[in-house]
């Protein structure tokens, strides 16, 4: 079985050649790993590679088929890109338009002020919405100019990460 | 003697204060907020008190309910912890008005040292250095000018009841003042009620070195040596250590009288902190006087081998401190890191949310203060700190060497944090060197938050592992049906398999 | 200068091993059996290599593995760890042979030392005192029985190549003398293959007190202070504390002489330990020499400060030790409690298994070092310890107090441990005041064992819990189906919550 | 709902009376506790009661409706008494025996040996078995005078814990 994931800007193809048990060959854009992968904790795989002992984390994110992957020193975000995520995406941006219109919490707080009204008009720059959390105040800016054709929060709200606050168009 | 203590704070310095009371036999009272029925404080504690909703405002602020918890529970006692009442001069009145004995120093200590132009007259009175600027709250913009003028810029305009960096503004070019006066004004009413500000010379690359003292009630003072704490971003302390690697022996026995005679001027008793700002010629001058117990306490506890919470409840039982100066030693050297939950790839953004995962660091010379646990959800509502890792080591190399081996344990999963960002400081040759300030962490922030280079092996191990993950979730899924896959989520899957036979 | 070190060990030690040459920039190989591909110590090395079956005679115990490891993998030095091959003479001079460095001491000091009737030898010549008893091996009844004669009963008959309570036997009454030295020969020759024994005189209540030694190739050694080690459990220590409450600081210090002239007697160069038996009167005798690092050595680590396994590589490395004896100081007490998983509510029976949840104790004064995780399994092959607690107070008291704590804190789930034996011993009144000797678990076993009483509340809560846990189970079964009710186990739900909305 | 637990040798009817989110009261052998529980970790609850913390660890075990629970210096053994659960215990008895006549591993180990055979009169207090692990050897000898019945295990086998490994009659 074959798959194409997404890592950084990357598409890797990945590509499982043989397993047995724990002993499984790869190969990832042509170049092959003989590996010994065990799951130690959950999430928590300990890989032996030509003797060299690897610690790898990975964490299922907020969207499916997402991950964070940890190494020693990197984080990186993985997505299996199959025929379903493609059709995902695909719809995703049918509904909302380009990602970048749309205002997400990158974490859960508290709405302190929302500067803009529907259908105003916006600078790329410009604030649209400030959280709150951890006695920070965050202040999240518009990526492009455009119209606020959504606002799907009100000051006071608590939000959740990764929620939808506000579509730019 | 204090039979109950109540702890009126919650997170890793509630904890820390139980732990010495539970070795002094001493039961503690917990106090709790919505958000933190959950919260460690709360299940380390003897008994817990319900105190109102998360913000803190309605909860760990509410002087009434604090002492409504200790009168209910028949606590003797309250320890603030630091932050939240901590240097409230009304609340210790209050406990001493209904016979409760406040953990810490005087009203009369906390007032005079809380109010900066108070406090600097005093210092100046007590022939301790400050720096040099106004000496009173500045009432008009025509006086400010004026001290500007005399003292030369850069100036730093301050808060008078200010603290933690609010309602401050460095002014380069004289023709910024009075446009920074207003602001700092507008941000004190905003932050504290009060828009008295004054103005300091700004002291540049300057060093932030702080004193820690312990004074008994019969009038003895000592100081525990100094902890260098120039590591900042925002004007928060990120990394503080003990020995500062810039004093001399010299102005380090110095800066000690100093801050010994700093704390005699207001009769002070309980620990404390003076702080000081050092410049690269070593002069330095009294910045303010913290009359409470800091975050970063542990390192000295570490190097000077003396319990602060323990010594803090001797003095407000009465007792006198256990030791004189010739006493006290500073051996080896300790670092503290401050792990916060917040993302130092995007612009430290804080990261509340659920511990899925905690790999504490172990072994020689490690200490880790902390609260959460895994499956714990760090709230929102309060201050991002997660825990405080302390090394020591024979030297400051060693210690700097066990942080790094420490940092590389330490692994957390679920919310974002700083411990990359952390090791890319110990791993810095300015700070390797002891050469730093307190624009360390805005000089090097590009090295600071740039990841290491893998080779192509690191990126090739992370795709095989999602590859596998997830080919792994199809095969459950495929045998199980769809509905059965999240139970075969490798995610804690031995503590299901324990369970499955059952019922 | 060593390059890269091979751990030929598992589990804390490995571990803790492996941490000292990460703070020193060597990077690590871990040998492996099949028991333990998902140990700790694999995890924590830079690289691993297999080295085949679970039990230790097929894998950790083979020399031609282990050396075949360290030249596969380029590792210039093996450190031993302690158990295993760490006093094997044979396995050092192989190393020696093989070009590679042995951290630890010369083949022959280990083969002196090893050698109980040589080492007793050597101790006489160079004016160290031992037990009074036999020199050589005992060959015949008669022989045996003329010394019994002369030493008086009681007496000890110990195997000469023994260790660990084999082929030992205490005789009380001189009937016994010839059916007690029949067994502990045939025992000797069973477990070491060699059937000598020699004769002790037996030393009622005694102590048992050991020194840490530290020397290097040059000919300097030091001592650093003793270790008391009394309170056993069928000759295996359970908790050791430094300093010893027994020793007067004369008695200290004539004792830390003789040890370094019983390791100068064997030109010892590396980490080791002498065994003194003392008795009430503090005469001491020399018992034998432990030629590696001790499972106790993190006290001596925590009260003078200096790293053994750095000193070890140091050593090895061909480094001077970096002190002298006047610049060692014992400062404050510390304490460590071995944790092992077995029952000690049935008979310490060991308790391999799944660990299913783990708390560990943290903050001011505690160290620990373990190796298990959460889902680890902890396999049957080895030693049941599963981590060492050691805390420091600035007196005995205070360090007895925060072990205490740090117990109250320390919570496994998923086997058995023997916490809560040793909190009992931190309780037990005879272990607080200091008065104690090698009888002492004996003498307390049933109060060490005994729970302490709650009121009915504690019961009733228990019941409750119990009630609540399965009601919540039969609830989430009849929504969901019987099928289905696993994945409504509370047992670590958080995990399955985040995963539930995948594929 | 009401249930009967045992705890040690007490057998105790508990009865949940009330429960309102985390607020609970129960009647535990006519005695009430209203309680504040909350379960902060997997099977670790925080009690709050009268005012003091408690927490308390439940362990499922080894059979089904048995659990572990530790208070801060106890551990009890609780077994749910319901009418499957004795019906389950008479079951048992009629296929085994009386428990004190088999032989159970109480840990997971390796048959060292095994001194007796199938019909083998043994004596109360004889050794029938002896389990290696963890480098101790344990002894397991037979409660009563009886005839070796069955020997599910060799010498050599590894075993788990709480499995039958000799039945004595």
């Amino acid at each position: 079985m074959a798959l194409e994931v997404r890592i950084g800007k990357r598409l890797a193809k990945v590509q499982l050649l043989n397993r047995e048990g724990d002993r499984m060959k790869f190969e990832v854009d042509g170049r092959t790993y003989d590996l010994d992968m065990v799951e130690v904790e959950p999430g928590i795989w300990s890989i032996l590679y030509r003797g060299k002992s690897f610690n790898l984390e990975i964490i299922p994110g907020s969207k499916p088929k997402n991950y964070t992957v940890n190494t020693l020193f990197q984080s990186y975000e993985a997505d299996i890109v199959d025929a379903e995520a493609k059709y995902m995406e695909a719809r995703d941006k049918a509904a909302f338009g380009e990602a970048s219109n749309r205002i997400l919490s990158p974490m859960p707080g508290k709405v302190v002020r929302i500067p803009v009204a529907i259908g105003q008009e916006v600078k790329a720059g410009e604030t649209v919405i400030i959280v709150s959390a951890m006695k920070m105040e965050s202040e999240f800016k518009a990526a492009a100019d455009g119209v606020v054709r959504e606002i799907f929060v009100k000051e006071g709200d608590t939000v959740d990460g990764n929620q939808v606050l506000i579509v730019i168009e | 003697m204090i039979r109950k203590v109540l702890v009126a704070n919650r997170g890793e310095i509630a904890v820390r204060v139980m732990r010495s009371c539970r070795e002094l036999g001493i039961p503690t009272v917990a106090v709790y907020s919505e958000a933190d029925r959950k919260a460690m404080h709360v299940r380390y504690a003897d008994e817990a008190v319900f105190i109102g909703p998360s913000p803190s405002q309605e909860s760990y602020l509410v002087i009434d309910k604090i002492i409504a918890a200790a009168k209910q529970t028949g606590a003797d006692a309250i320890h603030p912890g630091y932050g939240f009442l901590s240097e409230n001069a009304g609340f210790a009145q209050r406990c001493a008005d209904e016979g409760i004995i406040f953990i810490g120093p005087s009203p009369y200590a906390i007032n005079t040292m809380g109010d900066k132009i108070t406090a600097r007259k005093t210092m100046i009175a007590a022939g301790v250095p400050v720096v040099p600027g106004t000496e009173s709250a500045i009432t008009s913009d025509e006086e400010a000018l004026a001290i500007i003028e005399r003292i030369g810029v850069p100036v730093m305009i301050k808060a008078s009841a200010g603290g933690g960096g609010k309602g401050m503004r460095l002014v380069k070019d004289p023709k910024d003042v009075l446009s920074s006066l207003r602001a700092a004004r507008s941000e004190a009413r905003a932050a504290f009620g009060d828009d008295a500000v004054y103005i300091e010379k700004y002291i540049n690359s300057p060093h932030h070195i702080e004193y820690q003292i312990l004074g008994d009630q019969h009038g003895n003072i000592v100081h525990l040596f100094e902890r260098e704490c120039s590591v900042q971003r925002r004007h928060q302390k990120v990394v503080e250590e003990t020995p500062s690697p810039l004093l001399t022996p010299e102005v380090r026995a110095e800066m000690g009288r100093h801050a010994v005679a700093a704390a005699a001027a207001v009769n002070y008793y309980g620990a404390g902190t003076i702080e000081f700002i050092v410049d690269e010629q070593l002069n330095y001058y009294f910045l303010e006087m913290n009359t409470r117990l800091q975050v970063e306490h542990p390192i000295t506890e570490r190097v000077v081998g003396v319990d602060l919470v323990k010594q803090q409840i001797n003095i407000a039982n009465g007792g006198k401190l256990p030791f004189r100066q010739d006493d006290l030693v500073q051996r080896g050297h300790a670092i503290e890191c401050r792990i916060y939950a917040e993302d130092p790839d995007r612009n430290f953004m804080p990261s509340p949310g659920v511990i899925r995962h905690i790999t504490e660091p172990l072994g020689l010379g490690v200490r880790h203060d902390g609260y959460v646990y895994e499956g714990y959800e760090i709230p929102m509502y309060y201050d991002p700190m997660i825990s405080k890792l302390v090394v020591w080591g024979s030297d400051r190399d060693d210690a700097i060497r066990r942080m790094r081996r420490a940092l590389y344990e330490y692994k957390i999963t679920g919310v974002k944090t700083s411990i990359k960002f952390l090791e890319r400081i110990m791993e810095n040759k300015a700070f390797a060197e002891g050469s730093y300030n307190t624009h360390f962490i805005e000089e090097h922030l590009e090295e600071l938050t740039t990841s290491r280079e893998c080779d192509r092996t690191c990126e090739d191990l992370a795709v095989i592992t999602a590859f596998l993950d997830h080919t792994n979730r199809l095969a459950a899924a495929s045998v199980k049906g769809p509905e059965a896959s999240p139970k075969d989520s490798p995610w804690k899957s031995f503590g299901r398999r324990n369970s499955i036979n059952r019922l």
